[in-house]
């Protein structure tokens, strides 16, 4: 696979692991937050923390889009799917998330919801038309990557009249929670959270560009490198980060020039522009409530919002009350120091955001490092 | 108990309900297994947890072994439901070093399924089982009516006989063991992907199913102390490997460069987001031996065409916890876990 | 969940949309996201959507760099 | 060909679809099995059209049989799909005149069926187990998609040896020979009807779903040479009689006076227009010995619980049409003819 | 069972078949019609050939409603069914019966139409109740025994207010269809076709009286035996038709009295007469097209007549070329005189109106008689 | 077809329904073609409803004839 194999070269991955040792030998130790999911996938999956020193140290954040979905809005997709008649349709990452009372959509589906899982907003759009006597909703979810496609199919819709097609928003966007965790006390606090760097998004960047990230370097003097996501890719950012760091800068770098511009995609941006406003805050599971940290479709696409098609409970489901998401998403905690990693909460059964999908922090921790909870 | 370790919370019979994932092959039927049927039918043979029971018949050493296909859809590149009901059970009796001698065969039709499509599958498993030597010896056949089947499921039970001196069980993985593979992993849930309307893909992948017992047979006449013998069809070598390492009470520990793959598998796993080791086979076996042995294995398995790719991937280790790990390609280490939940639907 | 692969075009199809290939298998993928598109480039493809071409010039700038990076004979361990 | 003469028109493998008359046990699925499988899979052992195998093993002499539940409801008076399950392939197996010994069992399962229903059938069919002495030794698990399915399939195999001496066969009836019925006919199937839901009508009668091997034992005991044994379950009395006197080439002489019945049975037919002698059984078997050896088998028969109201219901006669013909208790002449399409839906 | 056991009590049989031998020993033969199906189905499923001397001969006739209904009615009721909404429930019988292309709507619905069995006409109204959303039409087929039940339905579904409930009818009438018997030239004149009496119909006389025969006795000269479908009872008709035949008289007489009087049921009857209109002409596979032998529903019932509210082929298609059917149930032949009986044609795959139910000359012959062909 | 028993009415239901009883089997059945039937009496059931009542004295009749007509000793058997 070209532009995937060459990244994953394990004979390259040695030579800038003994870079980052070399140039990481400082006495100090760096505390680097990759935010995307992908990163963290790609740092269990690779076994990138084997070939870190000791005094690297990486910490997984929010960005999993289905880890930070508020229990809440499961619980109205759920509803949604109840419904007589409807048809609700979503990515495959969403299907396992539990609501309340360990209800999930796969659960749902079970019990007779007629639920699909879609690999593309195409295929729900497809579904609308093939269905025309059923209510074909699309559960929409993701960053600033995916939210393009969703713009996309509520285009199409309105441009093919369908009637039967309505989008149930939750995309978030980045930056805010990029701010949402800069301006949390214990990373304002100095002394408390020590945070050297930030891994910046892959792919939300192809789309945004590296320019929205210009006030984490700006405002709160971090350094940022946008990385994409094969290993390589991950291990050079480090390296990026810890000589940002050894030099005092703080600068927002580009090591994945290879899809991400400054400007990123304009035709993605102006569309959703074009498509959705942002909401004055948003609930992030883990997170809590963030400012301007969500989209919902535009008034003119009314008719194709399922918040305002169909009636659902919108309660906030609070986690379970030993869940240290919170702690571990700022890097204040690791997984193996919540009492419930591994005994209550697992993969299977989760408790928390970030043992959700498989790009949590506690999940991909449990899937692929907890052997190291044990050497 | 381990059971308590494997299983987060106890099954909720009371309230529960089967989904998608009590039929993957992975943590969650395992639970159901175990906490259900082997629960209820619980007797020493069962107790051993093998894909198949070996029991002293009146005379002579044989195994029985049971496996409903419910592969959606009935045709795939390589293979159909019939040909893989045949490959399925032989290769659960050949995965006990045995000679497999009958099939019998139960079909559950769905009302309206065309008698043409019945006759095509039907065919290819004659086929098949001519190929692999084995007679289908009786059979059944009931019809649901339309909307209660799928159009054919086919329930088939393998008997065969194992040879004096052989006897490969999941409880025997030793640390110091070699593990084999018998060659690519992920072939057939490849093959059957990509023709899954909401999925599909173009790809040359065609499923790996086969009968093994021909490969097993060069293998314990080279080597008829093989510890362990299993196909990882379902939940793929990942669970596999997990559960021996659990029958065990052993860890592993695999190199990933090791593992035999198709570029074609690798590329369409990379699109879906799945990990390869978790895709199902069906013409493929994990052999564990005791190291001194492991040459002596590979050299036979290689020499049968169905064992051309075959390697050594890995081996036992003792370890508490059982956890199988791997040497990363890129040279890190990480957990290979249990498949958790579903991968993807009806693969076999 | 932001799951992306850079496949090449090796054909357009019509409605905007064209056949990618990543590694022999083939996809159909919407370029309704991007412009100018031709076959031979590669993209970035997401749930089914191209969301940029990917740079061949960056990319192998990049590979350089970690050749270098990685390559550089780091005195103390090479002894 | 005898076939030309049994079917009318050759089965349309190009055109034709499978409808519930493929499944109800009388001639369209004798012809789907005749022209399909058996064609596809022919041996020497499938060709002797019984409904297991006996086959001489690597030593001594076994059978191994195989059938699918898709009984509905999967609950009803007198047992369940688990129970019906067992008792199924243990009486499969002992229609050889085999002591059953192991069983295997795949399930078929829906997405959406609540574990506590699956429990329930569960027990009972482990329980069924117990009560027979038979060991389920292997199993297998699918899960099929809300709407692919009907709750639970059930397909179990059953292995079992035959006393030396004991040769019990479909083609062994010969003119002269008695045939005798174990008990009343009809029971089971009048008991599903009464619990489906367009049929209801309200009756004591149980289900007599029961393993019989205890019975053939003593029956074997005392005639080890008996000709036939049968369970009589789809397509009833009748047609179990039919597919004998085909295999045999021979004809039969029934009376009906002589057929034992329950009078709620007789009422529920008469109420649904039914023949109870097309009704299913599920603890009752036919037996066809010399006429010299009727006495001793009906009194070894009548000494088991399970054969208490054994009967000598007719004579095998030479026939070259092979008709089952029936002296009716009215004083006339009848054909008891194959069952012709399907009688009821889904009773086993 | 009451009034059911004392009726085929064997002792009894012997003795009637014993005054029968005696009373036919006149030299001479006697042709008996029985005209229902359920004659048909009792002689040959108890066996009563055997019971009766060689000079009295048991003619099937046409009064199986399964058998005579047209095969182009069949393929109408299969368009019906496969029009999408559209449920359609009928009785047991009808299911199997092949129309054009040996499609039966037991075809129909293995091949995805939704065609359920009921036992009562109540059953499909409350599968009409329960499916608002589906179109429930109710296949109506049977004699004056089964009409008025349809009739009941009717105006059940009309005091409901139910849309979604329509009855396809093809209820025919027995004295029609013994009229069109009689006015064949075979029975006319006496030479070709002897027919010495009629078996006369059990249930529909219940419903109609015994009344409506008088014409056969009076216009035809035929003596007619009213009579229960126990096998005794039809023995003793026997009994009681040679009598009339060796007295030289022609009367209705009436065995059945335990359940049949002379007006019927005119509750019953009014119920029809308020519900249906006759009908100028309905076309009996076998017999053709008779006179005044079908009904409708009337011009108030309008909203529930399936002919009119569903499009549907309406052809007519004649039967094998070779089916001796006509014949058979006029008598002149008998089942093992055509050609195709047991060969081409056979119950699993009828080819002529009288192998279509079990209670069809041919059919009952076959699967209850046929070994007298060979012996 | 024309398919009917005749069964005892052993309870009268709301709706002109009533429960009948055939042999010790029990099934609802539509008394909406009938009048005045009462628990006890005997009916003829076709299709899910009663056609008319039995008439137990005609049936009664009617054996004592069949009794008498297949009693009679036939002399020339008889010997
Ligand atoms: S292990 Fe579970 S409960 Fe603990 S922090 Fe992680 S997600 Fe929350
Ligand atoms: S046997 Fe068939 S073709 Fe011949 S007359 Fe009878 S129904 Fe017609
Ligand atoms: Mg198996
Ligand atoms: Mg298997
Ligand atoms: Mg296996
Ligand atoms: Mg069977
Ligand atoms: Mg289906
Ligand atoms: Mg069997
Ligand atoms: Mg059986
Ligand atoms: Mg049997
Ligand atoms: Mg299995
Ligand atoms: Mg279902």
């Amino acid at each position: 696979m070209k532009y995937v194999d060459e990244f994953r070269d394990a004979a390259l991955a040695r030579g800038i692991a003994a870079a980052i040792a070399r140039e990481a030998a400082t006495g100090r130790t760096y505390h680097l937050m990759e935010f995307c999911g992908g990163h963290t996938h790609a740092v269990s999956r690779y076994g990138i923390p084997d070939l870190l020193p000791d005094t690297v140290r990486m910490i997984h954040g929010p960005g999993c889009p289905v880890c930070v979905l508020p229990v809440g809005r499961i619980d109205d997709a759920i509803a949604i799917a109840r419904q007589p008649g409807v048809i609700l349709c979503t990515y495959g990452d969403v299907l396992r998330v539990p609501g309340s009372g360990r209800v999930s959509l796969l659960k749902a589906k079970a019990e007779g919801a007629d639920v699909r899982m879609v690999l593309s907003t195409m295929d729900a759009l497809r579904i609308a038309e093939d269905n025309p006597d059923r209510d074909v909703v699309f559960l929409a979810i993701g960053f600033e990557t995916t939210t393009p496609p969703t713009a996309v199919a509520v285009h199409a819709a309105k441009a093919k009249g369908l009637r039967n097609f309505s989008v149930f928003c939750n995309h978030v966007l980045t930056p805010a929670a990029i701010r949402g965790i800069m301006d949390s006390p214990e990373v304002r606090e100095m002394g408390t959270l020590p945070l050297d760097g930030i891994v910046g998004p892959a792919h939300v960047s192809v789309v945004i560009g590296s320019r929205p990230y210009g006030f984490v370097a700006e405002t709160y003097r971090k350094p940022v490198v946008i990385a994409g996501f094969e290993p390589l890719d991950v291990l050079q950012a480090i390296l990026m980060l810890i000589r940002q760091a050894n030099e005092g800068r703080a600068a927002v770098e580009n090591q994945f020039t290879r899809a991400v511009t400054p400007d990123g995609n304009q035709k993605a941006q102006r569309l959703v522009a074009d498509t959705f406003d942002v909401r004055p805050s948003f609930e992030w599971r883990g997170l809590g409530s963030l400012p301007d940290s969500g989209l919902r479709l535009k008034e003119a696409f009314a008719a194709f919002d399922a918040e305002r098609r169909f009636a659902m409970p919108g309660r906030a489901v609070p986690d379970h009350k030993g869940c240290e998401c919170g702690d571990i998403l700022r890097g204040v905690k690791k997984p193996s120091d919540c009492r419930l990693f591994g005994t209550v909460c697992t993969p299977e059964n989760p408790m928390g955001s970030c043992m959700v999908s498989a790009e949590g922090g506690c999940a991909a921790h449990y899937t692929y490092g907890r052997f190291r909870d044990h050497r | 108990m381990t059971d308590r370790r494997l299983f987060t919370r106890k099954l909720d019979l009371a309230r529960g309900a089967v989904d998608m994932s009590h039929g993957s092959g992975g943590k969650a039927m395992a639970q159901l297994v175990r906490e259900l049927f082997a629960a209820a039918f619980a007797n020493p043979l069962l107790d051993q947890g093998n894909d198949q029971a070996a029991f002293d018949p009146p005379a002579g050493r044989m195994v029985v072994t049971t496996d409903g296909f419910v592969v959606s859809p009935l045709f795939f590149p390589g293979g159909d439901i019939g040909s893989l009901a045949v490959h399925g059970t032989v290769n659960d009796v050949a995965m006990a070093g045995a000679v497999p001698l009958y099939l019998t065969a139960g079909f559950i039709l769905e009302e309206g399924f065309p008698l043409a499509d019945l006759k095509r599958l039907v065919d290819s498993m004659a086929q098949a089982a001519r190929e692999a030597g084995v007679s289908i010896v009786t059979g059944d056949t009931k019809v649901v009516e339309r909307g209660k089947g799928d159009g054919v499921f086919i329930t088939t039970t393998g008997i065969g006989v194992v040879p004096p001196g052989v006897a490969p069980s999941g409880e025997r993985a030793r640390p110091g063991d070699a593990i084999l593979v018998s060659g690519t992993m992920g072939d057939h849930g490849v093959a059957i992907m990509s023709t899954r309307e909401n999925l599909s893909f173009e790809t040359d992948i065609r499923s790996d199913s086969a009968a093994l017992h021909g490969l097993v047979a060069g293998m314990v006449g080279a080597v008829p102390d093989v510890h362990v013998l299993r196909d990882p069809t379902r939940g793929g070598l990942a669970t596999t490997l997990n559960e021996i390492a659990h029958q065990s009470g052993v860890g592993m520990l695999l190199r990933e460069a090791a593992i035999p793959l198709k570029a074609e598998v690798a590329a369409a796993c990379e699109l879906l987001g799945l990990d390869p080791l978790y895709v199902a086979n069906e013409g493929k076996l994990i052999a564990i031996c005791a190291a001194e042995d492991a040459d002596r294995l590979l050299a036979a398995m290689r020499s049968h065409p169905l064992g051309a790719e075959a390697a050594v991937i890995g081996a036992v280790v003792e370890d508490s916890h059982r956890f199988v790990q791997m040497e990363t390609r890129f040279g890190g280490k990480r957990i290979v876990d249990w498949l958790s939940g579903e991968q993807l639907p009806r693969i076999c | 969940m932001c799951l992306a692969v850079p496949a090449r075009v090796i054909e357009l199809l019509e409605d905007d949309r064209a056949t990618v290939s990543l590694g022999g298998v083939k996809v159909a993928c919407s370029l309704a996201l991007v412009e100018g598109v031709t076959v031979g480039d590669y993209v970035i493809v997401h749930v089914g959507y191209a969301l940029s071409r990917l740079d061949p010039e960056e990319a192998e700038r990049t590979l350089v760099l970690l050749a270098e990076t990685g390559t550089v004979p780091p005195a103390s361990d090479a002894a």
